[in-house]
């Protein structure tokens, strides 16, 4: 049983394979193998569930050793992979989130005479995140980490022709190479530490070593996290990753690939555990993240780029549950499963949305499409109340046990991120409302695209329109499913470990507080955008807003600091190897050139001058031998 | 006394030098099957040779040892160990490809020998003399990888410069930046830079071999190793440091290592693509191969006592190649700098003088020989289809040739050491064998890897993607031949980089001696992990 | 000095005449030169009697059979122990027959051979009135551009004479190095010397040049042997004899009967210091060392270029052998004074050559510094002094005297309209043209830059590491960067003939007769075999590295 | 008288000889400064051979003065041969051949 679990990666890779290397003759049939094939594993996955459910919840850790990797005296890598509740319950996410958005991207795809080849990423997209999450040591879960990094490289840059897409490809890319750089040194620290980097020994025998050490470990951990899972400082490319097709935002920049920081940090807890220095960090972040994409997310106007916001500031949810210890995880675990389904869903309706719409963005230019498109507007509204926490929905569930969590911490600390995190909830409330009301709600605010078509919105075929029906679903009964008998937290107890903290303030007092913010954003969305008409132009706004549009300026000062400065520093750094390094030399053999001219103009052709060097010559030696000897 | 192996894998391709130079003017197709076929034959003996060394044997194996010049104390020596063999693979393996990937580069219609009017097209034969010369190169290289007597290997590693210089200044792209004369102008200076530069460096190896020998009295890498351990030949402290510099030196220029890197770019550059590969991909690895034989066998304290000052430096190249290569215009001079980064971190692992540190540059020699070429070959393809370096002047290749723009992303992101990928391992290596000794210089080479992505994206970027360039138009995708030089260099990167094994299992003996020969170990761990 | 010592001498100068014995000559041993010699006298009979038209060819065959017996005898004699067991000194102390002497004599006489091949080459110039012509004047005496010489063209006159002049340069090549005492020493330097004076100004093309090459050489050369000689007298003043035995017991001190007259004179070191200086300077000269290099360039330039060859290669090899056995046999006891001003000499020969060498523009003079550059090397393995310095030497003078002669050969070849095409513009693109030639060119060329694998380079080896050894690191060092100034401009050479496009009217390379072709030959067959498997030729000259005294 | 004196003139003589070839224009003069340089050595020759009562030194001086006699017949030759090709028989003309 336990030597399915390779499969479960070789599946989806073997597609990648075959549709990459495999010439036109697949175009007809890629993208069905592909979505086959990620059915395959996700079916495999199922397999492996049902088994682990049988078996008693200690001995729920299967693992499959391949082959050693990288033997070399005194360092041991192998190709194994791990198989516990935590990677299993990643596993069930992504590859049945992965296989719904195959299908959806049947449909999506359909007129892109490329689509084999993003059938091709998409698979190789599903065999790296499988392996990162199967991964039983450190250094394969970095292969998977830089192979999800390079996928979501592959499929932002898909439409390649476009600049903004390359752009925003590389972008993404080298932003995540950032945090990669923490990981391999993190995974130095280890080596140096602990002689391996497999999970099973480094995380049994953290408590052999100091804690500076653990600090330093955890820190460029979350460096890495930062890097892949979009939080501040490395958050700059999530925005521009929605260049990609929107199937591709659903999947990767929203289900899964970006929760993968928060799997590494709940993956590493032990080390965390011991490093409450380390801890405290990563639960600022996911605080700062979480307001700062909630706050971007209230300006955009792009509806993709609003919910790449609300992405971030989810994630941020969860990285600072993560952040909160054996307190948090589960929850933040929990979180990163429901907000796998309705963001999904709301990406997936977005989709839909922009399909309608030739591909406008502009949700000042959508309005009144409740009508046109039912199925999007059902599915996208579920997903919206599951986000903003309407109560009895996913959101509701795992945002509120966060906050909790959050609260429990104890002392100033649990009170500031408590409180932020339900003012992030009031926010979220508040742009998701926003986007909800521009996009389904309102007068019609359509415009002519570029080539002058007017926009004709209609549903969706089934292939797109089902998976998001299935995630919808997700999205409602998820958060109930899972909190009913503390099922979730049963499950992945033994993984993680759990402990419910102190809350100061009863369970009771945190739900209703996380209500009355929703009352409240909501209200003030419906103030300002449901009551009165939208310009189809932006207005200037206020400089917050203004900020905000430009992602609260970070990229300005990624610009100005890094771009720029960079490009001086090469062009000078050109200029030196040419004229300092290069000159030196030149210059040398100049010089004896120029010594050469000199020399010779002596040989003048006249004999008496020769003769002269010569009785010159004669006499010095005779005054030098007679001096050696004088001396 | 068994059949000389390793001479053979050296003869074969010199005598094909000489077979392939001697086929009539005309008859270009048969000199180009006939290098061909004798790079193939060699690759088969250079296979055997794999297959006959036992890694669990002696250091040197498959040994030969004829006298030659008794007066200068100079033998014939041969004999591999797990990292010679690794190399000579990895060039009889390259060679190969070269040949195939510059098929048509010394067509006597395209080096312009048609200006020479009537008199003398018929005695001109660029296209056999170029084969000749990379089948020679070959078998310089070779021999100098087998080499277990100094001055044996001196000659060679001086000799092979002949060739190489020919190949650099006698076959370049038509066009460079600035048209046909000028090009020919910056092709003799690069090459003659080449030369110089190595020269230089081989002269003042000269002297410290001469040194060695008045100290040592003999060049046998095993009789200075058995004087050294019965104590029967101690050098003096600043004797062994000075022979030390004047190996380093040489070795340093060839590697080449900042601030002696620039003859690299000019060389790169000018020549061919399948030259540049020869260039980087294997004579250059002469240089760090040599570092890990002579210098740290003979020299272990003064390698030693150099290392601080050999890491800072390996980190500059490290830093200031990627930095450079980031600025770069030209394809062919941007991947010249990317290498010069690399083999900072090949340097750099050899140094660090630990065994996953020096295992490492091992497998970073053989993984970057073939990932540069990868990137190169298909950079020349590309190349070769418009007749210019510069980058500028591409765009949108994906669109019009996917299959080039794919391979080309492939080798780049070898390049930029994708896990998966051979490179990877290698680079990993280097970077814990570092870390574990001198954390901080770990610290600061990592920053390298975000750098060799930030030029390969960028390079990427602006040659395939984007709207299609005029220029760019009617770019014809990778044709058989071509496809026949890339698959397989690619299918063994994602090997290696998938199932490293077999090479590391070949390399891990020898760097085991060369560590006991600079008596290091490696730092313990802070704790003994529970189980491992 | 007081008068009763006149009377004494009057005595002594009295007293012997009644028994003066004749003196024994060791015929045997003495063949090589003798034969030489002969063949020389024999020659000038020949350009008396023999007819016009058949001289040239009497002429050439005389000197080719004469210089292979030489050479056979040295051979013979080698083989029968004279250069090692049974060195001894013959012709009443005049001349040395010991290894250094036979391998050296050896050289020479191949050198000779091989350039006596390019004297008679006259396949290279097109043929005026119907008759093959050489490199040499159709009658020196006449005037350039007079009526005289075209009369002598039109009736195809030719200066056979530089075959029996070479001879007797030969003769005196052979003397040189094998001398052992100063007055043998001083005859076979005028008899070698003059010779080459005229040889020098029988050019048949660029005569000005040619006559004005000779003018400097002889006018310099004499100048220097004036030098040698009044350095001897005054070593002869020391010593109180010229015979290199007597001389040396004096120097170190060894010497057993001590007169009054000799022991005033042994107290004075000025005479000795500067007479070893003055003698040591007019060997220098013959190797073109700087300071005292500066005809070289000129007259390498100006003389016919078969000559040039015969020159450079010949001339270093005897002059550096008579210069060895100075200091290795006469001055050893000196050694602490000579030694440090061999050293700088050394040095500024080296730099000096390579660095010059750089701006030359005409593939005559180019050579002429790279020779100077190589006296230099040459001269680090002289300041060894030990016998691994003398055998480096002798190896390094066999090597590269072949190498210069086929340099030299190979320039005869490219021409134009005004004869050789000298000028290095003209080489542009000869790769192009005929591969081959500038193929053979460029082994050359790496020979001299000390390429591995080539004959340059194991010379070059020996040497720095007998001067290593010696305790001469530094000059090893200076060596290796002036060599690395050196390979420049050979390179450069490289480049131009086959980097650079071929001129329109560039010149054309005459296909010569099997006389150059062997030159050439050999030329190649010895770099490439020296490159290769040095060890036999090491041997002999490990062999023959021990003086005799 | 004392010998050494010879020695002196010698020197004189010698000195003279090399001033004349540095200063001296004509060939034929400069080749005359030559020849006394030589017999400066004869007669340092002779003045030694003397002081040590062998016959070594003046035999040796014999040998220089036809080793003279040949030089100039050589010398002459060459110096008549450039005079006639020329009309002139200043070295400072004869500078073809330079840098």
């Amino acid at each position: 049983m336990e030597n399915l679990i390779a499969l479960l990666v070789a599946a989806p890779l073997l597609g990648a394979a075959v549709l990459l290397c495999g010439g036109r003759a697949l175009d007809r049939v890629g993208h069905l193998l592909g979505t086959l094939l990620a059915a395959g594993s996700f079916v495999i996955a199922v397999v492996l569930f049902s088994d682990m459910l049988g078996k008693s919840p200690e001995d729920r850790t299967f693992s499959q050793h391949l082959f050693s990797w990288i033997p070399v005296e005194g360092f041991q890598a192998d190709v194994a992979f791990q198989l516990d509740q935590l990677s299993m319950t990643f596993v069930l996410l992504i590859s049945g989130v992965g296989t719904l958005i195959h299908i959806y991207s049947i449909g999506y795809m359909e007129h892109d005479e490329r689509r084999r080849r993003f059938f091709g990423y998409l698979n190789l997209f599903l065999a790296a995140m499988l392996l990162l999450v199967l991964a039983d040591n450190y250094l394969l879960l970095y292969v998977g980490w830089e192979g999800v990094g390079l996928a979501s490289y592959l499929l932002i840059g898909f439409w390649q022709h476009k600049p903004s897409a390359a752009t925003a490809a590389k972008k993404a890319f080298l932003v995540n190479r950032v945090g990669d750089m923490g990981l391999s040194i993190a995974i130095m620290l280890m080596f140096t530490t602990f002689g391996t980097f497999a999970f099973g020994p480094v995380l049994d025998s953290v408590g052999d070593t100091s804690e500076g050490k653990l600090t330093a470990i955890g820190l460029m951990l979350l460096l890495a996290a930062c890097g892949k899972s979009a939080q501040v400082p490395l958050q700059s490319w999530l925005g521009d990753a929605m260049e990609g097709p929107t199937p591709v935002s659903a999947l990767i920049h929203a289900a899964t690939m970006v929760t993968a920081g928060v799997y590494l940090i709940v993956r590493s807890g032990a080390i965390f555990n011991a490093a409450p220095d380390a801890q405290l960090v990563v639960t600022i972040v996911g605080a700062v993240t979480l307001l700062f994409g909630a706050i971007v997310g209230c300006a955009k106007d792009d509806i993709k780029k609003a919910l790449a916001g609300s992405t971030m500031s989810q994630i941020g949810y969860m990285v600072l549950a993560a952040g909160l210890g054996p307190i948090g995880y589960v929850f933040a675990i929990m979180h990163l499963v429901t907000h796998g389904f309705f963001k999904a869903g709301l990406f997936l309706g977005a989709g839909s949305v922009m399909h309608g719409m030739n591909d406008e963005v502009d949700m000042r230019k959508y309005g009144a499409l409740r009508k046109y498109m039912p199925v999007t507007f059902v599915t996208f509204g579920l997903g919206y109340l599951a986000i903003i926490g309407f109560p009895g929905l996913s959101g509701f569930f795992s945002k509120d046990k966060i906050i909790e969590a959050a609260f429990a911490k104890g002392g100033t600390e649990g009170w500031i991120l408590g409180s932020v995190a339900l003012l992030g909830a009031a926010i979220t409330a508040f742009y998701m409302t926003r986007v909800m009301i521009m996009t389904f709600f309102g007068e019609k605010r359509w415009q002519p695209d570029a080539e002058g078509h007017e926009p004709h919105p209609h549903e969706s075929p089934s292939s797109m329109t089902i998976p998001m029906i299935v995630l919808a679903v997700g999205s409602v009964f998820a958060g109930g499913f899972f909190s009913i008998g503390d099922r979730f937290l049963n499950w992945l107890e033994p993984v993680t470990g759990h402990d419910h903290g102190h809350a100061p303030i009863s369970a009771g007092v945190v739900t209703g507080a996380t209500m009355v913010c929703l009352v409240i954003g909501v209200g003030i969305a419906w103030l300002q955008y449901g009551r009165r008409e939208i310009p189809v132009v932006a207005p200037r706004g206020s400089l917050l807003t203004r900020a905000a549009r430009r992602d609260l300026l970070q990229d300005d000062f990624n610009h100005v600091v890094l771009v720029r400065g960079g490009e001086h520093l090469t062009r000078s750094l050109v200029y030196v190897d040419h004229t300092l390094v290069d000159g030196v030399v030149n210059g040398t053999a100049a010089s004896v050139g120029g010594l050469s001219g000199r020399l010779r103009k002596l040989q003048n052709g006249y004999v008496r001058s020769y003769a002269v060097s010569m009785f010159g010559g004669a006499a010095v030696i005779v005054a030098a031998t007679l001096l050696m000897r004088a001396v | 006394m068994s059949f000389p192996l390793l001479t053979a894998t050296a003869v074969l391709p010199a005598v094909g030098a000489i077979a392939t130079a001697a086929v009539p003017a005309k008859q270009r197709t048969a000199a180009k099957w006939l290098a061909l076929l004798f790079s193939l034959a060699t690759l088969v003996v250079a296979a055997v040779v794999a297959v006959r060394f036992d890694p669990t044997g002696d250091r040197y194996q498959l040994t030969e040892s004829h006298a030659w010049i008794e007066d200068f104390g100079v033998r014939y020596e041969l004999g591999v160990d797990g990292i010679g063999v690794a190399l000579i693979a990895l060039t009889a393996l390259l060679i190969p490809f070269v040949i195939l990937a510059g098929w048509h580069d010394a067509d006597p219609q395209e080096t312009g020998a048609e200006s020479l009017g009537s008199f003398a097209a018929g005695r001109w034969r660029p296209t056999q003399g170029f084969f000749a010369l990379i089948l020679l190169v070959e078998a310089m290289v070779i021999i100098s990888f087998e080499a277990t007597d100094v001055f044996l290997f001196y000659i060679f590693f001086e000799a092979m410069l002949i060739p190489m210089y020919f190949l650099i200044g006698g076959f370049g792209d038509r066009a460079g930046p600035h048209g046909e004369k000028e090009a020919a102008t910056q092709r003799s200076y690069a090459a003659v830079k080449f030369l110089l530069y190595n020269l230089v460096g081989g002269l003042i190896m000269l002297a410290a071999v001469i040194g060695l020998y008045v100290v040592a009295g003999s060049f046998s890498l095993s009789e200075i190793a058995e004087a050294r351990a019965s104590g029967s030949l101690d050098m003096a402290t600043n004797t062994e440091r000075l022979l030390f510099l004047g190996f380093f030196f040489a070795f340093a220029v060839k590697a080449p290592l900042w601030p002696l890197h620039t003859w690299l770019p000019n060389a790169m550059g000018e020549a061919t693509a399948p030259v540049a590969v020869l260039i980087t991909a294997v004579v250059d690895k002469v240089g760090t191969f040599a570092m890990l034989r002579f210098c740290l066998q003979l020299f272990p304290e003064a390698s030693k006592w150099a290392t601080p000052v050999i890491l800072v430096l390996a980190l500059i190249s490290i830093v200031y190649g990627a930095l450079l290569a980031v600025g770069q215009r030209d394809i062919k001079r941007l991947v010249a700098y990317a290498s010069i980064s690399h083999f900072g971190f090949i340097i750099m692992g050899i140094f660090a003088m630990t065994s996953q540190g020096q295992s490492g540059a091992t497998l970073y020699m053989v993984n970057h020989g073939i990932s540069t070429a990868a990137l190169m070959l298909v950079a020349g393809f590309l190349i070769s289809r418009r007749g210019s370096r510069l980058i500028a002047d591409y765009g949108g290749v994906q669109k019009v040739a996917p299959v080039l723009a794919g391979t080309f992303l492939i080798g780049g992101l070898a390049t930029l050491s994708l896990p998966g990928l051979a490179p990877f391992v290698s680079e990993f290596l280097v970077l814990v064998g570092t870390f574990t000794r001198y954390p901080v210089v770990g610290i600061i080479a990592t920053f390298g890897i975000v750098l060799a992505a930030l030029y390969t994206l960028v390079l990427y970027q602006r040659t395939m993607t984007g709207p299609v360039k005029p220029s760019t138009e009617g770019i014809a995708d990778l044709r058989v031949r071509e496809l026949a030089v890339v698959v397989p260099l690619i299918g063994v990167l994602i090997f290696l980089g998938v199932y490293p094994k077999p090479l590391t299992e070949l390399v891990n003996p020898a760097v085991k001696h060369t560590m006991s020969d600079v008596q290091k170990k490696d730092p313990k761990p802070e704790v003994e992990a529970a189980h491992k | 000095m007081s008068t009763p010592t006149v009377h004494s001498l009057w005595t002594t100068a009295a007293e012997p005449i009644s028994k003066i014995d004749a003196p024994k000559i060791e015929y045997a041993q003495l063949s090589p030169t003798l034969i030489v010699i002969g063949a020389a006298v024999l020659g000038i009979l020949v350009e008396a009697f023999v007819p016009r038209k058949s001289r040239y060819y009497v002429q050439a065959f005389l000197a080719i059979v004469a210089l292979a017996a030489a050479f056979a005898a040295v051979v013979g004699l080698a083989a029968g122990g004279y250069g090692t067991t049974k060195a001894h000194i013959a012709a009443m102390g005049a001349i040395a027959v010991d290894g250094p002497a036979l391998f050296l004599q050896g050289t020479i006489l191949l050198a000779g051979l091989v350039s006596i091949f390019t004297f008679a080459e006259r396949r290279l110039d097109p043929e005026v009135h119907g008759n093959r012509v050489d490199s040499f004047a159709a009658q020196a005496a006449s005037v350039p551009g007079s009526d005289s010489e075209k009369a002598a063209i039109k009736a195809g006159f030719t200066t056979t004479e530089v075959f029996p002049l070479a001879l007797f340069a030969i003769g005196g090549m052979l003397v040189f190095p094998a001398a052992n005492d100063l007055l043998t020493l001083f005859i076979a330097l005028e008899v070698f010397s003059l010779p080459l004076y005229l040889l020098c100004a029988v050019a048949r093309r660029k005569r000005l040049m040619s006559q004005e090459a000779a003018v400097k050489y002889f006018l310099l050369g004499a100048f220097a042997s004036a030098f040698t000689l009044f350095g001897i007298a005054l070593l002869y003043g020391y010593a109180g004899s010229v015979s290199y035995a007597t001389v040396a017991s004096v120097v170190d001190g060894s010497v057993t009967t001590v007169d009054p007259a000799l022991a005033d004179t042994m107290g004075n070191d000025a005479l000795l210091l500067i007479g070893m200086a003055l003698v040591v300077m007019g060997l220098l000269f013959k190797v073109g060392a700087v300071p005292f290099h500066m005809w070289t360039p000129d007259v390498y330039q100006g003389a016919p270029t078969p000559v040039t060859g015969f020159m450079a290669a010949a001339t270093k090899v005897a002059a550096f052998g008579a210069l060895l056995r100075l200091l290795y046999v006469v001055l050893p006891g000196l050694r602490w004074d000579w030694r440090p001003v061999m050293w700088a000499v050394a040095i500024v020969t080296m730099l000096a050559g390579a660095i010059v060498a750089i701006t030359q523009t005409d593939i005559k003079r180019l050579l002429a510094y790279s020779s100077i550059a190589h006296a230099g090397f040459i001269l680090a393995g002289v300041i060894a002094t030990s016998p691994d310095g003398v055998s480096s030497v002798l190896f390094y003078l066999a090597a590269y005297s072949f190498v210069t002669i086929g340099a030299f050969a190979v320039v005869t070849l490219v021409r134009d309209a005004g004869g050789e095409a000298t000028h290095l513009s003209k080489w542009a693109g000869l790769g192009r043209r005929s591969p081959l030639v500038a193929a053979v060119f460029a082994v050359f060329l790496l020979a001299f830059a000390g390429i591995p694998l080539t004959s340059g380079f194991a010379g070059k080896f020996a040497v720095f590491k007998a001067a290593a050894e010696g305790g001469a690191g530094a000059l090893v060092v200076v060596g290796v960067v002036s060599s690395a100034i050196a390979a420049f401009f050979y390179i450069r050479v490289i480049v131009l003939m086959f980097f650079s496009e071929p001129k329109a009217d560039g010149p054309t390379v005459a296909v010569p007769s099997p006389l150059t072709m062997t030159t050439i030959g050999v030329g190649v067959a010895v770099t490439i075999v020296l490159g290769l498997a040095p060890q036999y030729f090491l041997d002999l000259a490990g062999q023959a590295g021990v003086f005799v005294r | 008288m004392n010998p050494v004196n010879y020695l002196y003139l010698a020197c004189l003589l010698f000195t003279i000889g090399a001033t004349g070839v540095l200063i001296r224009r004509n060939a034929i003069v400069v080749f005359m400064c030559i020849e006394l340089m030589l017999n400066a050595c004869n007669l340092a020759f002779v003045a030694f051979s003397r002081m040590h009562g062998n016959l070594d030194g003046q035999i040796f001086a014999f040998f220089t003065m036809v080793v003279a006699a040949a030089e100039v017949v050589v010398g002459l030759a060459i110096i008549v041969s450039l005079f006639r090709s020329r009309h002139s028989a200043s070295v400072d003309d004869a500078s073809l051949m330079k840098l």
